[in-house]
């Protein structure tokens, strides 16, 4: 007895004299993955400096302003909403950077400064912040926020300008998009007008007119690359998304290449292929699974194809993506993977 | 004219008809009292009377399965209009529960033997290492409890202690099952004694880790007149069937852990009708009682604690225990009575 | 065939009946915060809006057009629909008690639901045939389901996102009406009516 | 049970009174505003004239459409003091941005547009549906189909403003009333 | 707790003792609890439809609510003149029937004298018969207190629909079109800036409302918690 | 390639800092502490008194029950203590104190049997009874208990876990480099008892030199070498199987389910140690590694050993510890003393140093599906970490938070800095107590 109280006694004089230094204690793992939200973001803003280049090569001053104001904006409506709202400044995360930044790249390069503004605004306090900030919006700040400025200033947002080189001492004029003029031969009647005459190399490098990120695909592909190696985005949506628009695309320009363009323009023009990369990835409002993804993407490229072919307007990437958006709970609850051990245990009983 | 008569009379005919027969057929019996009762309810849908959410609760009682003093929330107000729908007599209402956290080591007075990072949240704090509070036994103070309570009667402080509110506090206990170190109880509300502890750890251990904690020194117990305290396991606790609120414990504790919730007692009067037996001058534990026998005894209300011993064991019962703001005024009379 | 699928294609998602036309909006804010219950309300307002929808086009046109009785519409299509209603509850509980148990506590709800007497009115006012009612019938009420279990999705999702205090609820899903309605003006021009 | 469907049918039957009383009242109103409307339309795109308009129009069969039922247009002859000024009638532009674009038209005895009024349309709110604005509908008193291609948008070589971004919906205009005046000058080539 | 219960016996509108024929207070607390306490729309979110698809413009909205105010008063006397007749298994479609018999009346008399608002309006002038708050405020008082009281309850609960009606209107109409009633209110505020003010013309069409209504909810509910803060 | 089922990650691997050292003794301690509870199951009950002198191997805590194993001393000496100390599992456990006399002396009479695999395979099963032998995998589950399944499952293949997946650990990398014939030996001896033919030692192929060592050792016999994949977690027992067999175990079920039973390379040492020379578990292979070690290494520790003589003996500590954790990175448990004893299933002591213990506050998920994509059983953490944080644990049970298996793929992997692995805990000890209290 005495010997156990003299060992005890040890042991708290030890515990007592030397204390270990106080350590830290957490659950496992101990080791953590070294990618953080600020790092994806970022590099998302780094993949999209090329198409970012190229449109201020092709627009100049005017997509400059755009850019900056975007950003501007969306960065100023999270910190002033947060502010506001008392809750931690979270702009330095960089995903209100990139929401401005593709905001900017979807707006039409002479749109006037108030719409970047109202844009941003938009797409941070009304689709991200009301919602609880990043990672809760079920919606994709930045093409909502372009669905609504479509659907508020149709005439701003139609405006398009002809791509002038810089330094080329071209001025601005003001000219169509492809999908555009496709639209007016098609609401016309005639087919599929002067859009057959398009230079598929100048859709390529992005010397036509459109949106000041979209034009390039060279560009687009180039950043898409980026985020593919990094593994941020996996190539389930866009790989489904562009593969069904060139599918359908494909198969009714078999069917009747007077009346439906083919597609080569379809892949070339208008937002496909920012919209597969860098918008309908967007990891907060697309599916989790990659099964999800891969339906998703269908989704995408199915209602894209439908609106550039019948409906109202030109050009259908961004309702297709939101209107995926708007689905994307569902698919996560229905598509889920199926856990290791299920299918047998399902089997035995 | 005619055309539209007819027409909306036939309706008229068809649609009551159809009803009337569907409502005949088919009828349901829906207790036009639940309703009411619902409606009395406070709607917090805290679950604390055992059923699925205020209409749950309603129904039942309706159905007769439920007292109508069921709802811990309502309190004796919202069992009486039940009992008032129900048609039966307002029911004698349970005595009032609060509920009391048996800890009071925060950050201060009790050390962090590791530092903690990960969910914050009592429950799973505990489960890295029993939680990074020195003493096992002590609360984690990541509001677990706080959280629970569906009437906001709780929060933390500064030094990550719980403080219950205790007029927002309805009894309802909801805040029990979450504590993993099992703190809480419900205490009947006129119980203003407490030893906040619930170490088990030896005395000389819970010294090392805890400058507020239970040494089971055994000095409550001998300074307790009712045998109301024991210790056991190295822990003092209060039975408060038979702690009379005295709180003659409250000062003989070297750490302090005995609180008095009352915050200005009553201090004992002799009346007039004394008889001078001298019992309540022999039972007073502080000597505040003055007289002879045969002659009316006084009490130094400065000296009085008031444990309300001598009240009790007065045989005429003619001692009373008064507040104190009204003790000049007691003997400003009496001056005066003597002067008259 | 054609015509079927522009009435369909047309009543769900480009002149939806909750996003774009504004009818039935009290359960579909209402009923949306779960998609077990958003599931048996679909159903429930998809069977009762195309029975309602044929009934008051044979009333329209055995009753009260020939007999210039037009001004009645509003009151004749409420009686009839609300007797529906009830009707079908009771044929429903006789019937198949499980189904009663599944759609049941949701037909009460229709009565009030303004979708209903709009299908109603809409079938009359266009002068649908017998074949066009039925489907625009089927369209709108299908419509309405599908915007109201894509809510109910999205609710469950945002149940747990940290929505600032004053828009839960009601505010919040309000704004993600509006933006699902946005993102449906995407249809616009799809069928051209 | 009885008491059921006599209270119902009673309440049935004293609305069925009520609202057929009602509607008795307001019949010839609601008709009188009907014609209002028909005539404020009519004023606004034919020179002032002042004979019953609306009591001798002609109706005049134009086509059939897809379920092979008739296609009826209703012409108005305006007249000043017995001698016509001028004859107003609907056309439909199909092919406008977002649907049919309803058209009414007047057209003066020489063939020339005395004014046109957009009954309704579909087009963008801002971009297409400024060809309600009073100043465009303007441009179209005195066109004729004699004026050959200047009558036309301004895209297209002609006289008639379109709006940036929005070319579709003028030129949908401009291509129904030019048909109006085919149709006119085939019903009226006498000259009215 | 002491809100939920006031707000709860509310609701229900009992009578406990015989109360006099007349009682002013009671009348003006009849009067305000469908202006603030339980303004429909804002606090039970009833009769949205109307309220989305009419209010592209102030002008709408006045006129919805009147014809909201006027059948809401009208049948609520009716019924609770009724309100003894009516057996309970015909209480519904008996209710629906006086109510829809004033809602067409309405339909025919602004059809007559307003037309313009009639064609603004269209089917959801019919469609008022089905906005909840008539059959809730029908059931919920009118069938269970006189008619004087439930002429006052459905005027106030008319106003606080109008009001919402017209607030949201006016938003809708202001940020849509630049005018207010018809007269343009935002004109040259940007020139400034060297642009006119361009309408936001997505507020005229359905996300405007949903997202204008969901804003002016969330307001209320500022409001609201403003006020229980203090007290 | 053989790999797993899910996508898994490839955390960093760290292992480079003791692979090539050759196991060495540790010290002897001049005590140690041998808590009764070192394995699944019930604790044991002491056979020895305070100041009992006790030999090396001697017994010294009887199982109770069935699921429980016995402890042995692991070195000689005299009883001081038997009381509460501290336990790596972060509680205090009752434990028996030897003060070391510095003999070392073992027992007499140890049983040897030199003709093994003739050996009955009760008989066998008793001297692993007896050997105290548990898991070294990490679970320390009783190893007689796995190998007697219940008659009606019949176990057709054994498989031996080489994987080593843990970052840093490389205790049974070197164990099999070393000790191949062992290995072999014990594998046999598994085989031989539950009367199967086939058997598999997997290990992943960042260890060449086991890989050769082992394909000597079991040239010519029934056993097969399988090189699986080098990712996380290659050697959880349902994702070796998978890699290994193609199979996997149905959900909520136990490997023997589908007739199969893992067992880790170092168990089968203790095996054949206890079968060939009678000798109880009281020592295994540590791996004491990491940044903030001055001498990281492989060591032969007996058990009980306190982690303060393991550093000590390792050369201390540079510069201020951050974390100490038994077992690898992933796995491991953290600890906030230095005086608690080396087990039987320690497979690793790792130091980290305080500027690698990252402290960020974490964010809101931002369903980006890394974990998803990374979880091995193919669940959905995200929906655990956001029901936890929404404090909806019950609700976790519809997506089958169950059958995690903690593996901590998720949280290493997100972007957000989540606590995955410690909500979906939180979530699990939610469920247990509503369970309970149901009950
Ligand atoms: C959202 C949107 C709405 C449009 N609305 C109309 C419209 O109402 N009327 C119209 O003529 N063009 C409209 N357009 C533009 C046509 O697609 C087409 O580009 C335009 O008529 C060509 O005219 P421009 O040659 O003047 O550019 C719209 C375009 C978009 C994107
Ligand atoms: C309660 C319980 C009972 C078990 N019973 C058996 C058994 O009967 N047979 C068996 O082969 N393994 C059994 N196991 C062991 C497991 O299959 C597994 O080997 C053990 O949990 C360690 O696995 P791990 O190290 O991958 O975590 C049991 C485990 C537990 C927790
Ligand atoms: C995520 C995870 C990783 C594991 N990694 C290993 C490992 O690398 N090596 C190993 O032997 N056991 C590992 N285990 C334990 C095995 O699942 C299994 O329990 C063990 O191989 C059974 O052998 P034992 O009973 O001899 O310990 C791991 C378990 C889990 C859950
Ligand atoms: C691959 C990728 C794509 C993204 N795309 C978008 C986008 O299209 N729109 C946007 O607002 N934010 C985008 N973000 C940023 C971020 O996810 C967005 O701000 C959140 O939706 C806000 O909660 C993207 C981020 C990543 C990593
Ligand atoms: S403190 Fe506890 S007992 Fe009191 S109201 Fe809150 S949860 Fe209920
Ligand atoms: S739940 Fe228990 S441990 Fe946690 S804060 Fe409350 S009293 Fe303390
Ligand atoms: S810890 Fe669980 S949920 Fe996370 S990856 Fe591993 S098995 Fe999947
Ligand atoms: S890895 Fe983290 S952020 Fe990504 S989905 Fe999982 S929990 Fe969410
Ligand atoms: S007003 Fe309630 S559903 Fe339309």
């Amino acid at each position: 007895m005495a010997e156990q109280a003299v060992a005890e006694k040890e042991e708290k004089r030890r515990r007592l004299e030397e204390p270990t230094p106080k350590l830290v204690l957490t659950s496992s793992p101990h080791a953590l993955g070294e990618d953080s939200i600020e790092r994806v973001m970022w590099s998302v803003v780094l993949s999209l400096l090329p198409a970012t280049l190229v449109g201020l090569y092709f627009f100049g001053w005017d997509a400059f302003q755009v850019i900056v104001i975007s950003i501007a904006s969306a960065l100023g409506a999270e910190a002033l909403y947060q502010k506001i709202s008392g809750h931690k400044n979270t702009i330095k995360d960089g995903s209100a950077a990139v929401t401005g930044l593709l905001l900017a790249l979807t707006l039409p390069p002479a749109s006037p400064w108030w719409l970047s503004i109202i844009g941003g605004f938009f797409a941070i306090i009304i689709v991200k912040q009301l919602y609880g900030g990043l990672g809760y919006n079920p919606f994709n700040p930045a093409l909502m926020s372009r669905v609504f400025l479509l659907i508020a200033f149709p005439l701003q947002m139609t405006q398009w300008p002809v791509p002038h080189p810089l330094f080329s001492g071209i001025d601005a004029r003001t000219g169509a998009t492809p999908l555009g003029e496709l639209q007016v031969a098609r609401l016309m009647g005639k087919g599929i007008g002067k859009a057959a005459e398009l230079n598929l190399w100048d859709a390529f490098i992005g010397n036509i007119g459109g949106s000041i990120g979209e034009v390039s695909a060279l560009a687009l592909l180039i950043g898409g690359a980026y985020l593919l190696y990094k593994q941020y985005i996996s190539w389930h949506i866009p790989v489904s998304m562009i593969g069904t628009v060139l599918v359908f695309s494909g198969i009714f320009w078999m069917i009747n290449p007077e009346k439906y363009v083919n597609p080569m323009f379809h892949l070339l023009t208008g937002g496909l292929i920012i919209g597969a990369f860098f918008m309908a990835t967007d990891m907060v409002t697309c599916p989790v699974t990659l099964k999800g993804q891969l339906l998703f993407g269908f989704g995408c490229g199915l209602i894209t194809i439908i609106i550039r072919m019948w409906g109202g307007y030109p050009e259908g990437v961004s309702f297709a993506i939101v209107l995926m958006n708007i689905a994307t709970p569902m698919i996560d609850i229905y598509l889920r993977p199926t856990r290791y051990g299920a299918r047998k245990a399902e089997v035995k009983s | 004219m005619l055309a539209a008569v007819f027409t909306m009379g036939a309706m008229g005919v068809v649609a009551s008809l159809g009803l009337g027969v569907a409502a005949r057929k088919f009828a349901v019996e829906i207790d036009p009292k639940i309703q009411e009762i619902d409606g009395a309810l406070p709607h917090a849908n805290c679950g604390a009377c055992g059923y699925a959410g205020c209409m749950g609760f309603a129904t039942a009682v309706a159905m007769g399965d439920a007292p109508v003093s069921g709802c811990p929330p309502g309190g004796a107000t919202v069992a009486k209009k039940i009992a008032s729908i129900m048609g039966v007599a307002a029911p004698e209402m349970p005595e009032r529960m609060l509920a009391r956290v048996y800890c009071i080591g925060g950050h201060n007075e009790a050390a962090e033997k590791f530092e903690y990072h990960g969910v914050q949240d009592c429950n799973a704090a505990v489960l890295i290492a029993g939680g990074s509070k020195s003493c096992v036994h002590g609360c984690l103070g990541l509001a677990s409890c706080v959280k629970a309570c569906p009437f906001d009667a709780m929060y933390m402080n500064e030094d990550g202690l719980v403080v219950v509110i205790d007029e927002k506090c309805t009894g309802c206990g909801l805040c029990i099952p979450p504590c993993p170190k099992n703190l809480i109880e419900l205490v009947p509300e006129n119980k203003d004694v407490h030893i906040f502890c619930r170490s088990l750890d030896k005395g000389t251990e819970t010294k090392k880790i805890c400058s507020v904690g239970c040494i089971a020194c055994d000095k409550c117990v001998k300074a307790c007149p009712y045998n109301a305290i024991t210790v056991d396991s190295f822990l003092a606790r209060i039975d408060y069937n038979k702690c009379t609120n005295c709180g003659l414990c409250v000062p003989v504790c070297p750490t302090n852990i005995i609180s008095d919730l009352i915050p200005v007692r009553e201090v004992a009067y002799v009346h007039e009708d004394c008889i001078g037996c001298l019992i309540c001058k022999k039972v007073c534990p502080v000597d505040a009682i003055e007289g002879e026998s045969k002659q009316l005894h006084i009490v130094d209300p400065v000296k009085c604690i008031g444990c309300t011993i001598c009240a009790d064991k007065c045989p005429p019962k003619v001692i009373e225990m008064r507040p104190q703001q009204s003790r000049f005024k007691d003997e400003l009379e009496r001056v005066m009575s003597e002067v008259a | 065939m054609v015509e079927i699928l522009l009435i369909l294609v047309s009543t769900i998602f480009v002149t939806n009946f909750v996003l774009a036309r504004f009818l039935g909006i009290c359960p579909f804010l209402g009923v949306s915060s779960r998609i077990e219950t958003s599931i048996g309300m679909g159903m429930a307002v998809i069977f009762v809006i195309t029975l309602a929808a044929l009934s008051a086009w044979s009333i329209e046109k055995v009753i009260l057009v020939p007999f210039d009785l037009v001004y009645l519409r509003t009151i004749v299509f409420i009686l009839v629909i609300a007797t529906l209603v009830q009707f079908v509850e009771m044929v429903v509980r006789k019937t198949s008690p499980a189904l009663y148990n599944a759609l049941g506590i949701y037909l009460p709800l229709i009565t009030t639901n303004c979708a209903v007497l709009g299908v109603a009115l809409l079938v009359v006012q266009k002068d649908m045939d017998f074949f066009q009612t039925f489907f625009f019938g089927v369209g709108a009420s299908v419509g309405f389901t599908v915007a109201l279990l894509l809510m109910a999705g999205i609710r469950e999702q945002t149940a747990y996102a940290k929505i600032p205090q004053i828009f839960q609820g009601t505010p919040i899903g309000l704004i993600t009406a509006g933006l699902m309605s946005l993102a449906f003006l995407g249809f616009a021009g799809l069928v051209r009516m | 049970m009885i008491r059921l469907v006599i209270i119902l049918t009673t309440i049935s039957l004293i609305a069925a009174v009520a609202l057929a009383k009602v509607y008795d009242i307001t019949k010839v109103r609601i008709a009188e505003q009907e014609r209002i409307k028909t005539m404020n339309g009519l004023k606004a795109v034919l020179p002032p004239f002042n004979n019953d308009i609306d009591k001798n129009a002609k109706e005049v069969v134009v086509g059939q459409d897809k379920k092979g039922r008739d296609i009826k247009i209703k012409f108005y002859t305006g007249k000043m003091d017995e001698k016509p000024v001028g004859v107003a009638f609907e056309m439909i532009a199909p092919d406008g941005y977002a649907g049919d674009i309803d058209i009414l038209m007047g057209v003066s005895p020489g063939g020339k547009v005395s004014g046109i009024e957009i009954i309704s349309h579909k087009e963008t709110p801002g971009l297409g549906s400024k060809i309600s604005q009073d100043k465009w509908k303007e441009k179209f008193k005195g066109r004729s189909l004699e004026e050959g291609s200047k009558f036309a948008v301004k895209k297209d070589g002609g006289v008639i403003d379109q709006f940036s971004g929005a070319t579709i919906s003028p030129r949908a205009v401009v291509g129904a009333v030019k048909k109006g005046l085919e149709l006119y000058k085939k019903e009226f080539s006498n000259g009215g | 707790m002491a809100d939920s219960e006031t707000i709860s016996s509310d609701i229900a509108g009992v009578e406990t003792a015989p109360a006099p024929w007349l009682d002013f207070k009671e009348l003006s607390q009849d009067l305000t609890r469908g202006l603030w306490q339980e303004i429909p729309l804002f606090r039970l979110v009833l009769g949205t439809c109307p309220t989305l698809a009419v209010t592209t413009s102030a002008t709408n909205g006045v006129g919805m609510g009147i014809a909201t105010t006027f059948v809401l008063i009208a049948s609520n006397v009716m019924i609770s003149l009724l309100r003894n007749i009516i057996p309970d298994m015909v209480r519904i479609p008996a209710f629906i029937v006086v109510i829809a018999s004033f809602v067409t009346v309405t339909d025919l008399m602004m059809a007559a004298f307003t037309p313009d608002l009639h064609h603004a309006l269209g089917i959801f002038i019919p469609l008022i018969v089905v906005n909840c708050i008539l059959l809730a405020r029908a059931e919920a008082f009118a069938s269970k207190n006189n008619s004087i009281r439930s002429a006052v309850d459905g005027l106030g609960m008319g106003i606080g629909f109008s009001i919402a009606l017209i607030l949201l209107g006016t938003v809708r109409e202001i940020l849509g079109n630049g005018t207010w009633f018809g007269i343009p209110v935002l004109t040259g505020t940007m020139d400034l800036f060297g642009y006119d003010y361009q309408p936001l013309i997505v507020m005229v069409l359905p996300p405007g409302a949903f997202i204008g209504l969901g804003l002016l909810v969330a307001g209320m509910n500022k409001i609201e918690a403003n006020r229980q803060k203090k007290r | 390639m053989w790999t797993i089922a899910g996508e898994g990650i490839h955390p960093i691997h760290e292992k480079k800092l003791t692979s090539s050292i050759a196991v060495e003794d540790l010290k002897l301690p001049d005590k140690v502490v041998i808590p009764l509870s070192q394995h699944i199951g019930a604790p044991c009950e002491p056979l020895v008194k305070i100041g009992d002198h006790v030999k090396k191997y001697q017994k010294i805590g009887e199982p109770k029950g069935f699921v429980s194993a016995p402890v042995h001393a692991s070195i000689s000496g005299k009883v001081i203590a038997i009381g509460r100390f501290s336990h790596p599992s972060g509680n205090q456990s009752q434990s028996i104190v030897i003060e070391s006399d510095g003999k070392d002396e073992p027992i007499d009479g140890l049983a040897e049997h030199r003709d093994y695999l003739n050996l009955d395979p009760k008989e066998l099963k008793d001297i692993i009874v007896n050997a105290g032998i548990v898991g070294m995998g990490g679970a320390t589950f009783p190893t007689h208990v796995k190998l007697s399944p219940p008659k009606e499952k019949k176990i057709d293949v054994v498989i031996l876990n080489g994987a080593e997946c843990e970052p840093y650990l490389t205790a049974d990398d070197r164990l099999m480099t070393e000790m191949p014939g062992e290995v072999a030996e014990g594998m046999k001896i598994l085989m031989h008892i539950m009367g199967v033919k086939e058997g598999y030692i997997g290990i992943e192929d960042d260890k060449p030199g086991a890989i050769e060592a082992i394909r000597k050792a079991i040239a010519g016999t029934s056993i097969r070498l399988i090189t699986v994949e080098k990712k996380y977690p290659q050697g959880a027992e349902k994702q070796l199987i998978k890699s290994v067999l193609g199979k996997e175990v149905p959900s909520g079920g136990l490997p023997m389910d589908i007739g199969v039973i893992v067992q880790n390379v170092g168990t089968a040492v203790a095996i054949y140690n206890a079968v060939r020379y009678g000798i109880p578990l009281i020592e295994r292979i540590v791996t004491v590694t990491g940044h903030g070690i001055k001498r990281p290494g492989n060591f032969r520790v007996r058990i009980g050993t306190l982690l303060e003589h393991v550093i000590t003996e390792c050369g201390g500590l540079v510069g201020d510890p951050g974390k100490i954790i038994f077992g690898g990175p992933m796995m491991g448990i953290a600890q906030y003393t230095l005086h608690v004893p080396v087990l039987k299933g320690t497979s690793g002591v790792l130091v980290m140093p305080k500027e690698e213990v990252l402290l960020e506050d974490f964010r809101a998920c931002i369903r980006c599906g890394r974990c998803v994509q990374a979880c091995p059983i193919r669940l959905l953490p995200n929906m655990y970490s956001v029901l936890a944080e929404a404090e909806k644990p019950k609700e976790a049970e519809k997506y089958y938070v169950l059958d995690c298996i903690e593996c901590g793929c998720c949280t290493y992997v997100c972007p957000s800095g989540r606590p995955i692995v410690h909500q979906i805990r939180y979530i699990k000890a939610e469920m247990r107590k509503a369970k309970n209290k149901v009950a």
